[in-house]
């Protein structure tokens, strides 16, 4: 074995070298994982409940926030990703909205975005998440002046150009459209969940 | 913890595995390979960038043991890698004697008679193409100055001054392929520490030289008079000098009627025209 | 050892972007904004000098047949890694850089340098070679970030300054888009290059210059 | 022989056709005219001053590079007036002034003059020009003014009223509401130069007449969009969605004027085809599939760069060789190779 | 897996997010074996070779080694383990049985081992969430963009040999320009979408 | 019914007035120099030297090789010298100075042959060898040679009454002056190949030709007056085969190979003389213009002439010429020295002045593709012109650089003012200088290992 190992083209010698680094190499990322994977979990969920609570009315206890939890999704909308209860347990008023993840088809790629609905299945706030729509043109969709046109609606929303009552962005038709098919969406997904039970 | 273990273990097994494979691909598919070129691959820095135009540092490295391709394409490795594949390919410049290129001409514009006016590419074998053959000055010998070897040289070392070629020695590394490419053959080899050479190509009798340029060589012999070491002799009507024997002494340089020896040490500075003549 | 050469290799001579040309994707893809540059060029500093340290140590003990295999996975531990760790506290970088941090491993750069230097030299060359070669990488990574969030975008120090929005020098409204798009990247390079090829060939042709007088 | 004289001796042929590369040049700016009066009668005056701007800038770029590099000049040609009209041609009668001198920029300096000059870049300079603002400022370029009435030629501003353009129209899937006969007199938004086809075809006519062009690209470029939009129109109206989207947008600019720049095209005739083609299916695919509302620009773009590759693949049959003398040589030489 | 699915994401990886011309992967052999239109060919088809054998692989990999063991963490240094030995391995396979081959498409194989494409791919596969034909799909005609895009821009540098640029472009600064041009020219597939 | 070629030019063609102008006898001048190589092929040897006293039409020069034709006097005197000459191509050549005794005392051998003789085909072919008739249409090729080795393999004579150059009326001033000699030269070519068809083919710019040849031919000679559309390079070999049968002729193949011989129109007018009168190939129709000359005229000129003379009796010039050539505007070589002969293939003096050649400082190809519309063997020669410039040799090839003509159409056309046919002969020559190189090298190894 040792004769063998000496010599650096045989066989056992270059698996275990390369067994060695391997294992070596594959000990010390385990070792950081173990460490970061706490902290990576827990920054991305502060990250998805900081958007999601972004289309609630403020939580009323402050401290807690909203506690979420996920339902099961079963429509077959493939724009809608995930949706939400969102309950305000501590107060004394008890408050439970959906808050749907959505991300339709921009001109840019997906566009990621939150839809807040009331029991009532009615918007009461629209943010986006991350969206790689053109700067000044379709980017415009994250300016309040355009999502509020979607609170306090329900039902089906549709671009002015499409006979509806959502004024499109100048020349981000398609951003717009992608926006509000996204609501749509969301608003079905509740009904179809509130359906169910 | 248990993922920890399980990493080390799925990971170093792959490793292994992997090992396994490759020593056992080793050893199955082991082909022979010239020695130098694993020598020549071990010294290319091996970022595979592909800048030598070849597919990869191996790919070069084949082509220099194998196809002679030049060793000094490497943009990433330098000259110190230059140095070393020459080591390993046993072309280090074994100290011999370093030659460049010269341009027996000194026909500069004005100094030697054309018989027409040229329109046309400025490129010497296609200026051979009109008049019959042999260019448009008169002396038939002469450089033309359309620069086709400068477009042949790879190492900016030869240039058109008033109308001639002129080589630039420092930067010349005496590759000929100037001379190769020239119509008139009037670029010669001569020894890098040559200091005295007769810039001329023409066979003309004197008087008919004297028709057509200012200082051709019009066989006089006064220089292979006045050479005490017998290096300058003229043969076919034209002189030339024996760089066995020239020990640079510049006797012939003065003594030219014609101001034609150029001594190039004094005379005429890498890269600048003859000052001597004008 | 010597520092100094080594020093103005990695930073101009032997510039591993713009003499070498080594590792050009991310150097076109990612240089949108300062943080980008520098969050990049410091990993890449970073896993480059381990590395080096790492390869150099083991360069009698790695037999050639499964050289790339071995230093491909030593790079990819380090580079995993640096990723986690980024994860986990600078997570608005690893959202920016997205692929372009596991994609270190194929980095040019780290595996030539490990082929090129630490599998010939001593520990502490290979270290400073590390060194001196990710800040050449680096300082390359920022310059262009600067040029093209400045004419794309109007600002400088995207990410960092002023909040993470960069100060604004003009309207944003009036910043050629097209510069933090792949063309810009493409073109910002290129000029970058032949600027670095002709103040190259300016300083040795005033220096043969000198020589001469 | 009379003393002295030195008679010049060059290659035959001793005499030149009297066409050079500026009277060509002039040729097509005459071209290109009718479509700038159109231009002014739609979107005013402004779209005049917007062309002078852009026109002035090209030319100035090129002198000056040429200058920087201690290079022969080369404004004498007029190809940089040409370029200069291009760009103002195909941007809205209301960019602001600025744009178009750096797309002027972008073109001769970038696209054009680093390779060279003339006849060296492989990219078409006004439409890589164009391509360059559009991309990077287009919240600025996305929206052309409607065209004016009779009595506003002097209107310069910038703010005139803004409507969508036919092209719009037809990429949301629908027929515009204007006539067949406004769209093809002009009387439609759009890019200042490509709204009326008359004029530009009118133009067209002029080159093919006056041998500047051969009609091979233009030819098969627009039969091909033709064909296409015919055979898959969106509504049930084919010809009537085949005749919006030939007029409509920048398709006859493109290509009468811009498919047929020399530098940018084949010049094999079987290559012409190929790219005119090449053209027209990638205008359709974009303009179909594409989020971009107009394909003709990146249509050429894309067939720019593969100019190349089909010269080098459509090499005219040799002359004394006919096909069926190649296939028995290579049927000869497989039989040999037996 | 639909017919219209593979439409899609063979048309996304060729033309609208071009590995090299969209997302800047592999650049360095883009940019090095883009000389000559033949070695350009060569190293296009190699790419696309590997790339789809790599997707293959480290599919398999992923799915049946790192997930059910909660090692997604581990995912580039397994990937890029893998790739590394299977080119190796292939390399030296074609070297000792098909020699023919191995001229005309190994001598590229090392070169990729080290291209961010490759790579790249394997990641993205498991980002989009591909399932093993997607990833396949994913994976050849991810190279075939390359491949385009190799061709079309070694055909340009071969018209390049008759410019006339300044010296100080001489070599990669026109040829990066270049093919930031072919870039924009290609920001005409940018956003398409065949519903 | 004719066919097409692809491409083609057609330039102002500048031929009135010549052609209104009645060819005139030209003095021989008081010294004719006659260099030893008036043909493609193998030069001749000298048979006379300094001192012997000619007679006009006496053979002074000859050859056995087969590509070859003999020189005659063409004045009669007195040789003075035996020297290297400079020649209208510029290289130096050996020949025969005589000095004219103004007598022109004719040879014995310059006697018509007889009926019987000329209706043998091989008699023809040697009376042809024996009057020094070589290629009329400028490129010289020894006639002789061609009908013999054309034999068995041509079954159609084409005459080529083309002339598609501008200024050039030397063929259209013959077929109006002597439509029955040159009808008669062709029946004589047809009976030396042996072929019962001959079409000649005349472009409609000579229309007054065309109706008078029509009107001279009987119906049952075999020679169909072909009018033919304008169109510049008709008249080269290759594209008139095309023009005329819709024969195309392979690369590097002869036009025997498509069964057809041309012959130019002048040349069957000196067979008909050599035949009928006896007279050997001593004299031809030139025709004198360009914008340095006040007034067009076609003379018959002696070969030997020098150029000077002929300009001189053409009424001189009236602004100093820039350019003198050769031949025509197309095809013509430009000299550089005046005292050079008039050749047997000379159909043309031209004297330009500066404005007419449009030459720029700066070429620049534009890519406009004008130059592949024109060119008449299907070349592509603005990428010709491109590998010529960088010495690519295997660009050249894949360009079929060698497949070029040198017409001069791409030129012609080209509005970037490339030297276009100038470059395309300069390929030439690096390709054949690097085949023979190559060559040399081969052998070289080949004899290193022998030995
Ligand atoms: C470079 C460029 C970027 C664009 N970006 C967007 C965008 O982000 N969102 C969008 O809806 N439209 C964008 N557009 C415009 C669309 O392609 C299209 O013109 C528009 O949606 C048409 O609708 P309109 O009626 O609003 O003009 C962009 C156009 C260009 C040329
Ligand atoms: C471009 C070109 C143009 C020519 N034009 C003529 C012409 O107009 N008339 C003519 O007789 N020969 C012309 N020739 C020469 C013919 O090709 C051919 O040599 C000649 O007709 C053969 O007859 P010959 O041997 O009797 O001269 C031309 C040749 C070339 C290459
Ligand atoms: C080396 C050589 C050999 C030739 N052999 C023949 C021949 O055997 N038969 C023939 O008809 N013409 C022959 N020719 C003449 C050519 O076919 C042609 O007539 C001549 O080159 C001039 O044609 P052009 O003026 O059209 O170029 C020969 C020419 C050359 C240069
Ligand atoms: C028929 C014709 C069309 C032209 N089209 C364009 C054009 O679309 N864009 C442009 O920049 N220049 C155009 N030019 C001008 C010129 O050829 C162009 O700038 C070249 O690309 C410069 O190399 C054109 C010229 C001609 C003769
Ligand atoms: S040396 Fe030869 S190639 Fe160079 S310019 Fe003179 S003649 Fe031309
Ligand atoms: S080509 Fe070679 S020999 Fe000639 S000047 Fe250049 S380096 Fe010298
Ligand atoms: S000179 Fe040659 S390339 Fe030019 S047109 Fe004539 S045959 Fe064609
Ligand atoms: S005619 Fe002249 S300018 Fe036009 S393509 Fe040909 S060579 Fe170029
Ligand atoms: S860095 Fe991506 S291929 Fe080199």
């Amino acid at each position: 074995m040792t004769e063998a190992y000496k010599n650096p083209n045989s066989m056992p010698r270059l698996v275990l070298t390369l067994f060695a680094i391997t294992a070596v190499t594959s000990l010390l990322l385990g070792l950081v994982n173990y460490i970061t994977k706490d902290i990576i979990r827990k920054q991305q969920e502060e990250k998805e409940a900081a958007a999601m609570a972004f289309v609630l009315p403020p939580a009323i206890n402050e401290e807690t926030g909203y506690s979420f939890t996920e339902l099961e999704y079963t429509g077959s909308d493939a724009i809608v990703e995930k949706v939400f209860k969102a309950e305000d347990l501590l107060s004394s008023q008890y408050a439970s909205y959906y808050v749907v993840l959505v991300s339709p088809s921009g001109f840019g790629g997906e566009i990621n975005m939150a839809v807040g609905i009331d029991r009532n299945k009615t918007v009461i706030g629209v943010s986006i998440i991350s969206m790689s729509e053109t700067s000044g043109l379709g980017s415009n969709a994250s300016s309040p002046g355009f999502l509020n046109q979607y609170v306090g609606g329900s039902g089906e929303f549709a671009v002015s150009k499409d006979g509806g009552e959502i004024d499109a962005l100048t020349g981000a038709t398609v951003t717009s459209r992608a926006v509000t098919a996204g609501v749509n969406s969301a608003l079905k997904a509740v009904s179809i969940l509130d359906k169910e039970g | 913890m248990t993922n920890v273990i399980y990493a080390v273990a799925v990971l170093g097994l792959l490793g292994a595995f992997f090992g396994l494979v490759l020593a056992f691909a080793a050893r199955k598919f082991a082909v022979e390979v010239d020695e130098r070129q694993l020598q020549v691959e071990e010294t290319l820095p091996g970022a595979n960038c592909g800048g030598c135009g070849y597919a990869g540092c191996a790919a070069y490295a084949a082509a220099i043991v194998n196809e002679g391709a030049p060793i000094n394409l490497c943009v990433a490795g330098g000259s110190q890698v230059i140095a070393d594949i020459s080591h390993i390919m046993g072309i280090e410049s074994a100290e011999t004697e370093r030659f460049v290129a010269h341009v027996r001409c000194s026909g500069c514009t004005g100094i030697a008679r054309e018989k027409f006016e040229y329109d046309g590419i400025p490129d010497c074998v296609a200026a051979m193409r009109l008049g019959g053959g042999q260019g448009f000055k008169e002396c038939s010998a002469s450089c033309l100055g359309l620069g086709t070897c400068v477009r042949a040289c790879q190492f900016d070392a030869i240039h058109i001054i008033d109308g001639v070629a002129v080589v630039d020695h420092e930067k010349c590394v005496g590759c000929m392929a100037c001379a190769e490419v020239c119509p008139k053959d009037v670029i010669e080899k001569i020894p890098y520490s040559a200091n005295i050479t007769v810039p001329c190509n023409s066979l003309d009798k004197g008087p008919v030289v004297r028709k057509y340029c200012d200082v051709g060589c019009i066989a006089c012999k006064i220089c292979e008079r006045v050479c005490e070491y017998d290096a300058i002799h003229v043969t076919d009507n034209l002189a030339h000098i024996d760089y066995d024997k020239c020990v640079s002494c510049g006797k012939c340089v003065e003594k030219c009627p014609r101001n034609l020896i150029l001594d190039i040490r004094t005379d005429r500075k890498a890269g600048e025209p003859s000052t001597a003549n004008s | 050892m010597n520092v100094k050469k080594q020093f103005k290799e990695g930073l101009i001579t032997q510039n591993p972007v713009l003499v070498q040309l080594l590792g050009m994707c991310s150097t076109m893809a990612i240089t949108t904004t300062l943080f980008n540059g520098l969050g990049m060029g410091l990993s890449v500093l970073i896993i480059l000098t381990c590395c080096n340290i790492v390869i150099a140590l083991l360069r009698k003990v790695i037999p050639s047949k499964i050289r790339i295999a071995a230093y491909v996975v030593v790079i990819a531990g380090f580079v995993t890694i640096v990723d986690l760790i980024i994860q986990a506290f600078v997570p608005a970088l690893s959202s920016s850089l997205g692929v372009f941090i596991p994609l270190i491993v194929v980095n040019c750069i780290i595996l030539g340098r490990a082929e090129a230097f630490a599998s010939k030299n001593s520990v502490g060359a290979s270290a400073l070679d590390g060194i001196f070669q990710g800040l050449g990488y680096t300082v390359v990574l920022v310059i262009m970030c600067v040029i093209r969030e400045f004419l794309g975008k109007g600002t400088f120090g995207g990410g960092i300054l002023n909040g993470g929005a960069g100060i604004q020098i003009f309207p944003e409204e009036y910043g050629a888009l097209l510069m933090i798009l792949p063309f810009g990247g493409f073109l910002t390079l290129g000029c970058l290059i032949a600027f670095v090829q002709w103040a190259l060939r300016r300083a040795e042709n005033k220096k043969k210059e000198e020589v001469e007088k | 022989m009379a003393e002295n004289r030195k008679l010049t001796v060059s290659s035959s042929p001793h005499i030149r056709s009297a066409q050079d590369t500026r009277s060509i040049m002039l040729d097509v700016i005459i071209a290109l005219s009718p479509a700038l009066l159109v231009a002014v009668y739609v979107f005013g005056l402004r779209a005049l001053v917007l062309t002078c701007v852009s026109v002035a800038a090209s030319v100035f770029f090129e002198w000056a590079y040429r200058k920087l590099m201690k290079k022969p000049s080369s404004i004498g040609d007029l190809s940089a007036v040409i370029t200069g009209m291009l760009i103002a041609y195909c941007l809205p009668a209301n960019t602001p002034y600025w744009i178009p001198v750096i797309a002027a920029f972008f073109a001769i300096v970038i696209v054009k003059q680093l390779y060279g000059g003339i006849g060296k870049n492989f990219l078409n300079p006004a439409l890589a020009g164009r391509a360059f603002v559009v991309a990077s400022w287009p919240a600025l370029l996305a929206l052309s003014p409607a065209p004016l009435g009779y009595d506003s030629i002097f209107n310069f501003g910038s703010d005139a009223v803004t409507a969508a353009t036919p092209m719009a129209s037809l990429h949301a899937g629908s027929l515009p509401d204007v006539g067949i006969l406004d769209m093809f007199l002009g009387k439609i938004g759009g890019s200042l130069g490509e709204v009326s086809s008359f004029a530009l075809l009118v133009g067209g006519a002029y080159l093919v007449i006056r041998k500047i062009i051969c009609c091979r690209i233009p030819v098969s470029y627009i039969l091909t969009v033709a064909v296409l939009t015919f055979i898959f129109p969106k509504g049930n109206n084919n010809l009537q969605w085949m005749l919006y989207n030939l007029l409509g947008g920048g398709l006859m600019l493109g290509a009468i004027f811009m498919a047929t720049d020399y530098s940018t095209s084949p010049v094999t005739p079987k290559g012409q085809i190929i790219f005119g083609i090449g053209c027209g299916l990638l205008t359709v695919f974009i303009r179909y599939f594409g989020s971009y509302v107009e394909g003709v620009s990146y249509a050429i773009l894309i067939m720019n760069v593969c100019v190349w590759l089909i010269d080098k693949y459509t090499l005219p049959r040799r002359f004394g060789v006919t096909r069926e003398d190649k296939r028995s040589a290579k049927k000869s030489k497989e039989v040999a190779a037996q | 897996m639909s017919f219209t699915g593979i439409l899609s994401i063979s048309l996304g990886a060729i033309l609208v997010e071009n590995f090299i011309l969209v997302q800047f992967l592999g650049i360095c052999p883009f940019m090095g074996v883009s000389k000559k239109m033949d070695t350009a060919t060569g190293m296009g088809l190699a790419v696309i070779f590997v790339m789809a054998l790599a997707s293959m692989f480290c599919w398999v990999v992923n799915e049946f080694l790192l997930v059910p063991l909660g090692l997604e963490y581990m995912q580039t240094l397994a990937y890029i383990l893998v790739i590394a030995s299977l080119v190796q391995f292939v390399e030296m396979f074609l070297q000792k049985f098909i020699p023919s081959l191995y001229t005309a498409l190994g001598i590229y194989l090392p070169l990729i081992t080290t291209n961010c494409a490759v790579l790249g791919v394997a990641l993205l596969n498991t980002q989009k969430g591909y399932n093993f034909i997607e990833s396949v799909v994913y994976g050849v005609t991810g190279g075939v963009g390359f491949l385009l895009a190799i061709v079309l821009f070694a055909s340009v540098r071969e018209r390049m040999e008759f410019a006339d640029y300044p010296k100080a472009f001489e070599g990669f600064p026109i040829a990066l320009i270049s093919a930031g041009l072919i870039a924009l020219a290609f920001m005409g597939f940018s956003g398409l979408k065949i519903w | 019914m004719s066919f097409k070629f692809h491409g083609g030019v057609h330039p102002p063609d500048k031929k009135s007035p010549a052609d209104k102008t009645q060819v005139i006898p030209l003095n021989p001048p008081s010294l004719v120099v006659i260099p030893m190589s008036l043909h493609i092929g193998a030069p001749c040897r000298p048979a006379v030297k300094v001192g012997d006293m000619v007679k006009l039409g006496q053979k002074i020069g000859d050859s056995d090789a087969p590509v070859s034709a003999p020189i005659h006097a063409t004045v009669s005197g007195k040789v003075t010298a035996v020297e290297p000459r400079l020649t209208p191509a510029g290289t130096m050549v050996t020949s025969v100075v005589i000095e004219n005794d103004g007598m022109d005392t004719p040879c014995e051998t310059m006697v018509p042959h007889s009926e019987e003789e000329l209706s043998d085909p091989d008699a023809i072919v040697a009376l042809i060898r024996e009057a020094g008739i070589v290629g009329m249409g400028g490129a010289t090729f020894p006639t002789a040679f061609k009908i013999t080795s054309g034999k068995g393999k041509v079954d159609t004579v084409i005459i080529n009454g083309a002339e598609c150059e501008p200024y050039i009326t030397s063929d259209y001033r013959t077929m109006l002056e002597h439509p029955e000699e040159v009808l008669g030269g062709i029946r004589l070519i047809m009976k030396a190949c042996g072929v019962s068809r001959a079409i000649f083919a005349i472009e409609d710019n000579k229309a007054d030709a065309i109706a008078l040849l029509k009107s001279k031919n009987s119906e049952n000679s075999g020679i169909d007056i072909l009018p033919l559309k304008t169109l510049y390079p008709q008249g080269a070999e290759k594209q008139l085969i095309k023009t005329v049968t819709g024969l195309e002729v392979p690369p590097g193949g002869l036009p025997a190979a498509v069964g057809c011989a041309v012959f130019n129109c002048f040349t069957a007018y000196s067979v008909y003389r050599a035949a009928y009168e006896g007279r050997p190939a001593i004299e031809r129709v030139v025709t004198v213009a360009g914008s340095a000359m006040e007034q067009p005229k076609n003379y018959l000129v002696r070969v030997g002439t020098p150029l000077e003379y002929v300009f001189e009796q053409a009424g001189g010039f009236i602004k100093e010429p820039h350019k003198v050539i050769m031949g025509g505007p197309m095809m013509g070589v430009a000299v550089h020295d005046l005292s050079v002969p008039v050749i047997k293939g000379t159909n043309a003096l031209l004297a330009f002045c500066e404005d007419e050649t449009r030459t720029v400082e700066n070429p620049t190809c534009i890519r406009c593709g004008k130059c592949v519309e024109v060119c008449p063997m299907n070349l592509l020669p603005l990428y010709m012109y491109m590998y010529e410039q960088k010495d690519d040799y295997a660009g050249m090839e894949r360009n079929r650089l060698t497949d070029c003509i040198e017409c001069g159409a791409c030129a012609y056309n080209c509005p970037g003012r490339l030297h276009l046919t100038h470059s395309f002969r300069a390929g030439k020559a690096k390709i054949a200088a690097r085949a023979a190189a190559e060559k040399a090298r081969a052998e070289a190894t080949k004899a290193a290992t022998t030995v």
